[in-house]
C-alpha cells in the first residue's frame, strides 16, 4: 500500500502506523461513562470507505486522516490531521 | 569435467553456445552440455527420461515442460548447506560442476522402494486418510503421521544455514511490463518511446518469449532478427530497463509489485561480495502482463509416462536447445498450434510417428505435409501408453468411430491448447472469465493500473500479440503522461487457432490431472460423489493443485473434468481464488539482509564502547544494547558482579549509563496544559527548574507510562518515558497534540539521541559531581534541593543539565551532556571518581535498587495495571480531565478484590524467589480459585542478604504481614513468603533528600 | 581536581573504516562520506504562527525557510524541511548555534538542539542510486529528486532525512543523510553491506561536500 | 458410512463407487429451531454440539459460499492451551481436551498431531512472563514446561543459536500443543452433525434479521429466502460487525487481515510447532511437507482477505533470524483473511441485547485451536440460555464493566493483540 502524505508525497506503507476509525470523536470532559465507553469501544468496522488515522512516523510525523475503502484497500483522500504542523484551530 | 557424447544433442542449431561446453552430475553420474542448457535441455540432450519420483504413489516421471509451471523433474540442485530442494530443471540454468539429484525416492530414482505405493493405489484415493489411521488415538502421532510425514514432501531442506546472502531493492517506474514475448517487447517499444520509465521484467535468462522456439516472421523479418533489433532500440532509451532472470511474482496495493531477480543463480556461488538472490518491490503506475500462456496437457491413462511431453516443450528443446527429447515421435493435439511439433522435428531430422488430432478436421496443407513425411494422421485420441521409467513404447490411440490402433514412438508430445497466465492479473482476488473460441479462462479484471496483453489476454496470434503488447504500452505512457511518439506497431500474420475441447480421455489406468500430487481424473470423480463439488473443496479435497507448479498445468483440466461430473458448464464450476507468488520464491529472499545480527537494527548509548571496554556484558533491551553488568576478574558470577556494584552505590558513589529513556522537548505556551491533559497529576504548576514524576493512562484507563518531567523554562518542559514506550509515546503524544487537542500551541521534538544521560547515586554523589561540574554550580541541598532540575556548566566549559531525582533510593543526580560527549563523560566520571572508588554499574544493579526502593517497572506495568494497583492512585487529580480518566473509574478496575502491588519476601531467608511464581493462600491447594497473584520481579538484595521481590497480589496491600505461599510447578520451587511493604529500603526517603 | 578533557566522539567513530572496501579490481562505485561536528538545530512554528516564522527566517538567512520538502543552500547553512511547519538549520562553526538562533526566532517558533542527535553521511558515486535503492522506498530518478529535494523518510525502519546536493563537478549526484546518533553505527553497517558489491570509499570529513 | 480402514478397502473392490457425500446437500426448512450463521468450523462445531450433546436436531447451519471458506480454512493450523489469564485458560483447555478426542467423536481423521508447541523466549523478562503463564496452565492442571536454552538446542539444534540479534534463551513448552488438518475439522464437523440430522446449507447468505413486534429475532432472510428460527446463533468471525449491523448492533470488533504462507513440500524438517519471541513468526510443517508458518496481522482495518509485502517480508526475516536453514526453501503460497480482532484480544461468547440473537466473535487470529470448545460452549448458550461455566467470562458487556481480558496488555486497541 502507498499512501500521498499531503507533506511528503506518495510514500511506502512501512513509514505509517496505523491508528484505526477517524469518526469516533473524544468526548467532552463533561461526557458520562456511556458516552466515553461508546468512544473507547465500539466501532462500526465499515465494509467500504473508512476515514481512518494514520501517523507518518516515518516520515513528517504528521498524523492523517485517510480515506480508505476497505474492501479494496483503495485509498481515495489523504487529509492532515486538524492540528498538524502550526495550524491555527479554533478562533 | 566434461562427461559422455550428448547422443541427443542435434548438430547445429539452437541457442547454446557449443563452444562453452559444460560438465555436469546428476544422481552422480557426469554429463556434459552447453552455456545457454537448462538443467532439463541438458539431461534431455544426454538421453536422460525418468528424472524423478512422483508425490503420493512413487511413480516414475520425466520431463513434461520448458518452463517454471513443470510439475515432474524436480531436483535437489547443489550441495551440502546450498542444496535446494524442488528445483526445477527446466528452468535451472546450467553451470560448470552442477550437481544434481532426483527427489523421493529410496533407494535410488530406478529402483524406488516406495514405488510399492502403488501396489496401495486402489486404497490411496482423494482423501482417504480422513477415513482412516483413528483407533488406536495414540497411533496417530507415534506411527501414522511420522510414517506418512517421511513419505511426503519431496526434496530435502539443507538442514543447515543458507551460506548465501540475499538483499532487497526498491524501483520505480511509469510502466512495468511482465514477460518479453512480442506482446511484452511491443509493450515495451511503445511505451519507452513515448518517453516512459519502463521495466520490463524477463524471469528467462534469454529475452524473447515463445519466437525463440517457434520463430515467426515480424516487420518482414525473422522474428529472432525483430528481437535483436527490437533490444537494440530499447537500450537506446534512456530509462528503459530491461531485468533478465527476474519473475514477477505478485502485484499488491498502491502499484506495488514484488519481483524476483535470481542474480547468480546461474553460478555455482555467488561472487564474492555479491547475493544469491534480489527482492524486488517495484512501484509502477501502470503495469502490463505480458506473461503469455500455458500450454495445457490431456488428461488420457498413462500420460505421465516419461516421454510425454508437452507439444511446446519438445519445440524448445529441439529449437532453443538443440535437444531431442525423442526421435520418433507421435504428437496428440486438439488444436491447431499443436501442428507446429510436426514442422519443428521434421525439421530436425525426427521422425513423426503419428498425428492423433481431436479435432473433426485437419486442413489439406497438414494431410499433404503428412503424406509427403509418410506419418499417419488419425482422429481421435490417445487412450493409452506402453511404456515406464525406461519412456514412452507405443501408444495407443482410440479412433473417431470405436477402432484402436497402436503407434511405435518413443516420445509423446501433446497440446490440448493454452491458457492464460491469469495470476497475476487475478491475485486481487479477481476471477477470470471464459472465453470460448479458446477454450480457456481470460482475465476478466485486474488490480488497478495493470492490464494484460498478448497470450495472457487471450490473443494467441503472433500479430494480435504485437498489436496488443504496443497499443498497451502506447496506453500506459499515455496514462502516465508520457506524451511522446510511439510510432507504429511492429507486424506479423495472425495465424488461426482453432481448437476443439478435450479434456479427459476416459479409459482404463491412472490419467493424471496433477502430476505432481497425484490426482487423477477418478480422484476429481470420487470428489465429486462425495460432496466436494465447488472447486475449492475440489481443491483441498484432491490437493489439486496445490504442488510446487501451483496448477499451472493441471488446474482448468481438474475444473473442466469436475464440471463434466457435475452436469455443469465450465464457467458455471468456477475457478479457485489466484494466489501470490506465481512462481515460488526463496524465504531467504524475503528476509534479505534482515537475518542473523541484522535482524533488527542495534541501537548503541552514547558510552556503549567505552562500556565494551570495560568489559560489560550487554543486554537487549528492545534495539538497545545496554551494559548489564561489569564482571571483575575473580568474579564467579553475575549476582557476585551486581552485589558489587550495588554495594558500591549504596556505600560510596556509581554510574550507570540511561540515555535509553525516551527524552521528548515539549516546546510551547501551553506545554503545562498538554501536560496536564497527558498526564493524571498536574505539571502546569511545576515549578521552572523543578521535576515531577509523571503516570499516563491509555484512554482505556490502564497505566501507559511513567517518568519524570522537568521544566526548564517557562513554556519548556522536558518530558522522560521508559525505554521501551519511547517510540510509542512520542507517537501518542503527537497524536493528542495534532488530533485530540489541536488548539494548544504546543510542540514536540524527540531528543532522545541528543543527550547523553547518566544516573550518579550514591552517598559520594555530590563529591564526584563536584569534580566535574564547575565550581560556580551549588550543588548544596538548598542550592539544588531533591527534585531539581536546571541547566548547568561543567568544568572544561560545556553546557549539561542536572537533575535531582533518584531511581535507587540514594543521594543521586541524573547528569545529560550533548550526546557526542557521552563517552567523555563516562571517561571523565572515572577519571574524577576513582578516589571516591566510582563504580559503573548496569541494568541489573539498577534493577535491584529499584525493587529494594519499590519502584514499579516494565513487569509491572504490564498494560493491566491501573494507578491504583501500583500504589499510585493518590497521584490521579480531580481537578482536571486527563487521557483515560472516565475509563479507569469502571466497577471491575476499581474492585476492592484486584491484584496490587505488594513486596514480597521469603520467611526463610535462604530461599530464592523466582519471577513467574504464583500466590496462593497459605495451607490451600493451588488452583484457579486459590491463584490470588504472581511475582513480578525478584532481586538478590544486598542491603537485606536475602532475595526479595515485588509482586501483583489479590488486596495485597491490606495484607501486609501475612505469610503465603509461592508456587512455580514449572521449577518445582515452593515458598512461605511475606507479603510486604514494596518499600524495603530507607523507607521514610531520607537517603535521596539528604 | 582531576584532569580531563570533552572529547567530542561522532557515533561512527568506531564503525567507520576510512579506505576502500568490498569488491576490488573495480574503481569504487560508491562513496561514504561522515561529515563530523556540525550544528543542527530544528526549528518548528508555533500555532498560527507560520507567517511570522517564514519572515524571522528570512531575515535571519536571507532566504525563505522550506515549506515544502526542500534544502535550501544559505551563504553559510542549509535549511533543510523536515515536517509541516518546521525545519532544520544546519551549519558548522558555530555560526547557527541555539543561542543565536533563538534570539532570532523564538518569537514565532520553538527550537530544539539536534546537533549531537544526528550522523550526517554523504553518499556519492556511480552506484549511489543503486545502492541507496537498497535501502530506501523513495524514488531517487533524477526527475523524482531533483538537486535541492529532501524527503523526511525511513530506512532501515529508522527515521532519516535525506536530502539532493549540489553535484559533484564530475556530475555525480550528492545524497545526504541524517541518522540518528544511536542507530547510526548499526545502519552504516547496513549500508556498507548495500554497497559492498560496488565496492566503496570509505572517508570523514570536518567540512560539508 | 462408518469410516474405517475396512470400509475403505471395501471400497477399493468397487472402484470407490460406493461412497455418499460427507454430509448432506440440505435445502433449507421453513423453520428450525436454531438456525447458526456461518458454516466455518466453529458454526458446524456448534451445530454437532447441540444435536450431540443437548439434543437439539432441528438446526441449519447457513453458510454463504462453501463450508470451511473463511478463517477454518485458512489457518496455520495451530492448537494449544497455553493461555495465562482467567477465563482464556479453562476454556482453550476445555477446547483442547476436545481435540483430543475430536477423530473418535467425529469418526473423520482430522490428523490431530500433539507434536508440541513451544513458545520461544530471548530475554528474562520475556522467561518471567512466560513462567507466569506456563504457572498458570499448572495450576490450571494443564501441561506446560520451562525449557532453558540447554533444553531447546537439544530438541531444536537447527536454530541460530550462534549469532542471532536476539539469541534463544529458552521456551515455555506446551507437549499437547500441536496441529490438526484445519479443512478436515470442517468436513468431519459437517460430517457428523449432517449425520444428526442438522441441515447445511451452502450457497445461502444472510440478508437480514427477522424480527418480530417485540423486536425478537425470529429468522433470517437469505439469498434461499426466509428461515425462521427460535434462536439465531451467529459464528461469522471477520463478518460479525457486518451482520450484527443488521440487528442495529455496534462490537467492540475490528475486522483485520493475517497472512498466512506455506512453501514448497519438503520432507520432515521442523517437529513441532514453534514461536520466536523476538519476532512475528511462527511455523509448523505439514503432513504433506510444507511449512506452514505467519506472523503479526498487516494492522488495518480490511475485508480484501488478502495482505501486502511489508508483512510478508517482516514474516520471513523472523523466520531467517530463527533458522536460517530456511533460506532456500521457497514460500509456495500466501493468503489473508479476515480477523475479527477484538478490543482486548479474547472472544465474546454471549447473548446480545436483541432478544433471540447470540454472538460468537472476537477470535482474533486464535479462533481455530478454539473450534471444538467454541461449538460446546457456544451450543451450550443456545441450549440453556445461559454460559458455560467455561466460556462465564467472555460476556459482551466485560468492556463497559472494566473486566476485559487482555493477554498481552495492549488495550482497546485491536491491531496490537
Amino acid at each position: 500500500m502507498r499512501i500521498v502524505c499531503p507533506f511528503c508525497g506518495e510514500r511506502e506503507l512501512g513509514e505509517f502506523t496505523y491508528l484505526g476509525d477517524a469518526k469516533p470523536v473524544r468526548p467532552a470532559a463533561s461526557a458520562s461513562e456511556d458516552e466515553v465507553f461508546d468512544y473507547v469501544y465500539l466501532r462500526d468496522n465499515v465494509a467500504g470507505q473508512m476515514s481512518e488515522y494514520w501517523y507518518h512516523g516515518g516520515g513528517c510525523r504528521a498524523w492523517l486522516k485517510v480515506t480508505r475503502n476497505t474492501l479494496t484497500h483503495e485509498i481515495s483522500a489523504v487529509e492532515p490531521a486538524a492540528g498538524v504542523g502550526a495550524r491555527k484551530v479554533g478562533a | 569435467m566434461v562427461g559422455r557424447a550428448q547422443t541427443h544433442r542435434l548438430e547445429k542449431g539452437g541457442l547454446i553456445d557449443r563452444s562453452a561446453p559444460l560438465g555436469f552430475r546428476f544422481d552422480g553420474k557426469t554429463f556434459a552440455g552447453f552455456q545457454g542448457d537448462t538443467l532439463a535441455s541438458a539431461l534431455i540432450a544426454n538421453g536422460v527420461k525418468l528424472v524423478g519420483r512422483s508425490f503420493k504413489y512413487h511413480r516414475p516421471r520425466g520431463i513434461l515442460t520448458a518452463g517454471s509451471e513443470e510439475p515432474n523433474a524436480l531436483v535437489e540442485l547443489r550441495n551440502g548447506a546450498r542444496r535446494e530442494p524442488n528445483t526445477k530443471a527446466t528452468t535451472a540454468e546450467l553451470y560448470d560442476g552442477l550437481e544434481a539429484a532426483s527427489q523421493n525416492r529410496w533407494p535410488s530414482l530406478r529402483h524406488d522402494m516406495m514405488a510399492v505405493n502403488q501396489l496401495f493405489a486402489p486404497i490411496f484415493v482423494a482423501g482417504f486418510y480422513y477415513k482412516t489411521f483413528m483407533w488406536p488415538a495414540k497411533f496417530w502421532e507415534a506411527i501414522y503421521e511420522p510414517a506418512i510425514r517421511r513419505a511426503a514432501g519431496l526434496g530435502r531442506a539443507s538442514g543447515v544455514a543458507d551460506p548465501d546472502h540475499y538483499d532487497k531493492a526498491w524501483a520505480h517506474c511509469d510502466v512495468l511490463i511482465a514477460g518479453s514475448g512480442p506482446a511484452g517487447l511491443a509493450a515495451a517499444l511503445a511505451a519507452g518511446r513515448s518517453g516512459a520509465r519502463v521495466i520490463l521484467c524477463e524471469e528467462d535468462f534469454v529475452v524473447g518469449g515463445r519466437p525463440l522456439a517457434d520463430g515467426g516472421t515480424i516487420d518482414g523479418m525473422p522474428a529472432a532478427e525483430w528481437i535483436s533489433r527490437t533490444l537494440s532500440e530499447l537500450a537506446a532509451l534512456p530509462d528503459v530497463r530491461i531485468m533478465t532472470r527476474t519473475t514477477l511474482f505478485g502485484v499488491y496495493d498502491g502499484g506495488t509489485h514484488g519481483a524476483i531477480e535470481r542474480v547468480n543463480d546461474h553460478l555455482p556461488s555467488p561472487p564474492e561480495h555479491q547475493v544469491r538472490q534480489r527482492l524486488w518491490r517495484i512501484v509502477a503506475k501502470r503495469s502490463i502482463v505480458a506473461a503469455g500462456a500455458i500450454e495445457r496437457p490431456i488428461v488420457f491413462a498413462g500420460n505421465d509416462t516419461p516421454g510425454v511431453m508437452m507439444a511446446s516443450a519438445v519445440r524448445s528443446y529441439v529449437e532453443r536447445y538443440a535437444a531431442t527429447p525423442a526421435r520418433r515421435i507421435a504428437l496428440f493435439t486438439n488444436n491447431e498450434d499443436g501442428w507446429r511439433t510436426v514442422e519443428t522435428a521434421l525439421g530436425a531430422g525426427l521422425q513423426i510417428a503419428a498425428v492423433v488430432d481431436a479435432r473433426p478436421d485437419v486442413s489439406p496443407a497438414h494431410r499433404a505435409l503428412a503424406a509427403k513425411a509418410g506419418f499417419p494422421i488419425m482422429n481421435g485420441s490417445v487412450g493409452g501408453v506402453d511404456g515406464g521409467k525406461h519412456g514412452v513404447r507405443k501408444i495407443t490411440v482410440s479412433l473417431t468411430g470405436g477402432a484402436r490402433a497402436e503407434v511405435e514412438a518413443d516420445g509423446l508430445a501433446v497440446s490440448g491448447g493454452w491458457n492464460p497466465a491469469v495470476g497475476l492479473t487475478s491475485y486481487h482476488r479477481g476471477r477470470p472469465k471464459w472465453q470460448n473460441d479458446i477454450a480457456a479462462f481470460v482475465p476478466d479484471s485486474a488490480p488497478p493500473g495493470m492490464v494484460a496483453a498478448g497470450a495472457a489476454n487471450g490473443a494467441f496470434s503472433l500479430g494480435a500479440c504485437l498489436r496488443q503488447g504496443f497499443a498497451a504500452g502506447a496506453a500506459a505512457a499515455q496514462d502516465t503522461g508520457r506524451s511522446g511518439k510511439a510510432g507504429t506497431a511492429p507486424a506479423a500474420d495472425d495465424e488461426a487457432f482453432s481448437l476443439t475441447p478435450l479434456w479427459h480421455v476416459a479409459g482404463k489406468g491412472k490419467a493424471f490431472v496433477d502430476y505432481q500430487h497425484d490426482v487423477t481424473a477418478s480422484d476429481i470423480e470420487l470428489a465429486q460423489r462425495e460432496g466436494f463439488e465447488s472447486v475449492e473443496h475440489l481443491k483441498r479435497y484432491t490437493t489439486l493443485g496445490m504442488a510446487t507448479d501451483q496448477g499451472k498445468t493441471s488446474n482448468v483440466a481438474g475444473l473442466a473434468i469436475m464440471a463434466a461430473v457435475s452436469g455443469k458448464s465450465i464457467p458455471e464450476t468456477g475457478t479457485t481464488i489466484y494466489r501470490p507468488p506465481y512462481v515460488p520464491v526463496a524465504i531467504g529472499a524475503f528476509a534479505g539482509h534482515h537475518r542473523d545480527e541484522n535482524f533488527h537494527a542495534t541501537r548503541l548509548t552514547p558510552s556503549h564502547h567505552w562500556a565494551s571496554e570495560q568489559g560489560a556484558v550487554f543486554v537487549d533491551t528492545g534495539l538497545w544494547k545496554r551494559a548489564q553488568w561489569y564482571p571483575r576478574p575473580g568474579e564467579k558470577d553475575w549476582l557476585e558482579s551486581v552485589t558489587r556494584e550495588v554495594k558500591a552505590v549504596r556505600g560510596g558513589v556509581g554510574f550507570c549509563d540511561v540515555s535509553t529513556l525516551g527524552k521528548i522537548d515539549v516546546h510551547g505556551p501551553d506545554a503545562g496544559a498538554f501536560l496536564d491533559r497527558v498526564y493524571i497529576n498536574t505539571f502546569s504548576n511545576l515549578a521552572v527548574g523543578k521535576a515531577r514524576y509523571g503516570l499516563m493512562l491509555r484512554e482505556d484507563g490502564i497505566v501507559y507510562d511513567d517518568g519524570t518531567t522537568s521544566r526548564l523554562a517557562e513554556d519548556h518542559y522536558f518530558l522522560t518515558t521508559t525505554t521501551a514506550k519511547a517510540g510509542l509515546v512520542m507517537q501518542h503524544l503527537e497524536f493528542c497534540r495534532q488530533v485530540l487537542f489541536p488548539e494548544l500551541d504546543v510542540q514536540l521534538t524527540s531528543v532522545s539521541d541528543q543527550w547523553a544521560q547518566f544516573s550518579i547515586a550514591g552517598p559520594k554523589t555530590r563529591d564526584l559531581l563536584r569534580e566535574i561540574v564547575d565550581p560556580a554550580e551549588d550543588l548544596s541541598n538548598e542550592g539544588f534541593p531533591f527534585m531539581g532540575a536546571r541547566e548547568v556548566t561543567l568544568r572544561g566549559g560545556i553546557k549539561g543539565r542536572l537533575f535531582r531525582i533518584s531511581f535507587s533510593g540514594e543521594m543521586a543526580f541524573e547528569i545529560s551532556v550533548p550526546a557526542r560527549y557521552g563517552d567523555a563523560l563516562a571517561r571523565n566520571l572515572m577519571l574524577a571518581g576513582k578516589p571516591l572508588g566510582v563504580t559503573p554499574y548496569g541494568t541489573e544493579a539498577l534493577g535491584v535498587m529499584r525493587i529494594e526502593k519499590g519502584h514499579v517497572a516494565g513487569p509491572e506495568l504490564n498494560g493491566t495495571t491501573t494507578a491504583a494497583d501500583l500504589g499510585l492512585g493518590k497521584m490521579m487529580s480531580t481537578k482536571k480531565d486527563y487521557i483515560g480518566r472516565v475509563m479507569a473509574g469502571r466497577e471491575a478496575l476499581v474492585a476492592p478484590d484486584r491484584q496490587v502491588v505488594v513486596g514480597i519476601k521469603p520467611v526463610d531467608k535462604t530461599s530464592r524467589l523466582r519471577s513467574g511464581a504464583h500466590i496462593i493462600p497459605k495451607g490451600r491447594t493451588p488452583g484457579p480459585d486459590t491463584d490470588q497473584g504472581y511475582v513480578t520481579s525478584v532481586c538478590f538484595s544486598p542491603v537485606l542478604d536475602q532475595w526479595i521481590g515485588l509482586g501483583l497480589v489479590e488486596r495485597g496491600r491490606e495484607r501486609i504481614g501475612e505469610i503465603v505461599h509461592t508456587h512455580d510447578p514449572l521449577r518445582g520451587e515452593d515458598y512461605d513468603v511475606e507479603l510486604c511493604s514494596p518499600v524495603f529500603y530507607d523507607p521514610d526517603g531520607g537517603r535521596q533528600r539528604g | 581536581m582531576a584532569e580531563f578533557s570533552w572529547v567530542s566522539r561522532s557515533p561512527l567513530e568506531q564503525g567507520l573504516v576510512t579506505g576502500v572496501h568490498g569488491a576490488r579490481g573495480i574503481k569504487a562505485g560508491v562513496l561514504l562520506t561522515e561529515i563530523r561536528n556540525f550544528d543542527l538545530i530544528q526549528v518548528m512554528a508555533r500555532r498560527g504562527k507560520g507567517v511570522q516564522m517564514a519572515s524571522a527566517a528570512e531575515a535571519r538567512f536571507g532566504v525563505a525557510a522550506p515549506d515544502v520538502p526542500k534544502a535550501i543552500q544559505t551563504a553559510d547553512a542549509s535549511l533543510i524541511w523536515s515536517g509541516p511547519d518546521q525545519y532544520f538549520v544546519l551549519s558548522k562553526g558555530s555560526k547557527h548555534t541555539m543561542d543565536t538562533l533563538t534570539r532570532a526566532l523564538s518569537q514565532s517558533a520553538s527550537l530544539s538542539d539536534q546537533s549531537h542527535a544526528r550522523a550526517l553521511i554523504g553518499v556519492s558515486g556511480t552506484k549511489a542510486r543503486a545502492m541507496l535503492a537498497k535501502l530506501s522506498s523513495i524514488d531517487l530518478h533524477p526527475q523524482a529528486l531533483p538537486i535541492g529535494t529532501a524527503a523526511a523518510t525511513s530506512i532501515d525502519h529508522t527515521s532519516v532525512n535525506l536530502w539532493r546536493g549540489n553535484d559533484r563537478p564530475d556530475g555525480q549526484a550528492v545524497f545526504n543523510l541524517l541518522v540518528f546518533a544511536t542507530f547510526a553505527e548499526s545502519l552504516w553497517h547496513t549500508m556498507l553491506d548495500a554497497a559492498a558489491e560496488y565496492g566503496v570509499d570509505i572517508r570523514h570529513s570536518e567540512e560539508f561536500a | 458410512m462408518k469410516y474405517s480402514i475396512f470400509s475403505l478397502a471395501r471400497a477399493a473392490f468397487s472402484g470407490h463407487k460406493t461412497w455418499q457425500r460427507t454430509w448432506r446437500d440440505a435445502s433449507p426448512k421453513d423453520h428450525y429451531d436454531v438456525v447458526i450463521i456461518g458454516g466455518g468450523g466453529h458454526g458446524l462445531a456448534t451445530a454437532w454440539f447441540l444435536a450431540s450433546e443437548y439434543g437439539v436436531r432441528n438446526v441449519a447451519v447457513l453458510e454463504k459460499g462453501w463450508i470451511g471458506s473463511g478463517n477454518a480454512g485458512r489457518n496455520t493450523t495451530i492448537i494449544r492451551s497455553n493461555y495465562g489469564l482467567p477465563g482464556n485458560t479453562g476454556f482453550y483447555e476445555l477446547s483442547m481436551k476436545l481435540w483430543e478426542r475430536m477423530e473418535q467423536d467425529l469418526n473423520y481423521n482430522t490428523m490431530v498431531s500433539q507434536r508440541g508447541v513451544i513458545n520461544l523466549y530471548h530475554s528474562d523478562a520475556q522467561r518471567d512472563a512466560y513462567a507466569r503463564r506456563g504457572n498458570t496452565m499448572r495450576i490450571n492442571g494443564i501441561d506446560a514446561e520451562l525449557l532453558d536454552l540447554a533444553a531447546v538446542r537439544k530438541m531444536m539444534p537447527f536454530l541460530n543459536f550462534d549469532n542471532a540479534r536476539f539469541p534463544v534463551q529458552g521456551g515455555l513448552l506446551q507437549r499437547r500443543g500441536g496441529t490438526a488438518r484445519h479443512d478436515a475439522v470442517v468436513w468431519g464437523y459437517a460430517h457428523a452433525a449432517s449425520a444428526l440430522g442438522v441441515d447445511i446449507i451452502q450457497n445461502c447468505e444472510v440478508s437480514a434479521f427477522v424480527r418480530d413486534a417485540n423486536g425478537k429475532v425470529t429468522g433470517v432472510e437469505t439469498t434461499r429466502g426466509r428461515i425462521g428460527a427460535g434462536k439465531v446463533g451467529m459464528a461469522v468471525a471477520g463478518s460479525s460487525s457486518r451482520v450484527a449491523a443488521m440487528a442495529g448492533l455496534r462490537l467492540p470488533i475490528e475486522s483485520h487481515v493475517l497472512q498466512a504462507f506455506v512453501s514448497e513440500a519438503i520432507k520432515p524438517l521442523i517437529p513441532n510447532v514453534m514461536t520466536f519471541g523476538a519476532g512475528h513468526f511462527y511455523v509448523s510443517q505439514s503432513d504433506k511437507g510444507g511449512l506452514v508458518f505467519g506472523g503479526d496481522i498487516d494492522g488495518y482495518n480490511s475485508y480484501a482477505q488478502r495482505g501486502n509485502l511489508p508483512v510478508m517480508e517482516d514474516v520471513c526475516e523472523g523466520g531467517m533470524a530463527l533458522m536460517p536453514m530456511i533460506g532456500r526453501v521457497r514460500l509456495l503460497r500466501q493468503w489473508g483473511g479476515i480477523m475479527d480482532m477484538s478490543m482486548d484480544g479474547s472472544p465474546i461468547i454471549d447473548r446480545t441485547p436483541v432478544d433471540g440473537l447470540y454472538l460468537n466473535a472476537g477470535w482474533c487470529y486464535g479462533g481455530f485451536k478454539a473450534t471444538p470448545g467454541s461449538g460446546l460452549v457456544f451450543a451450550h448458550l443456545l441450549a440453556r440460555d445461559e454460559p458455560h461455566e467455561e466460556a462465564a467470562r467472555f460476556r459482551l458487556d466485560r468492556f463497559r464493566r472494566g473486566a476485559m481480558i487482555d493477554e498481552k496488555g495492549q488495550g482497546a486497541q485491536p491491531n496490537l493483540h
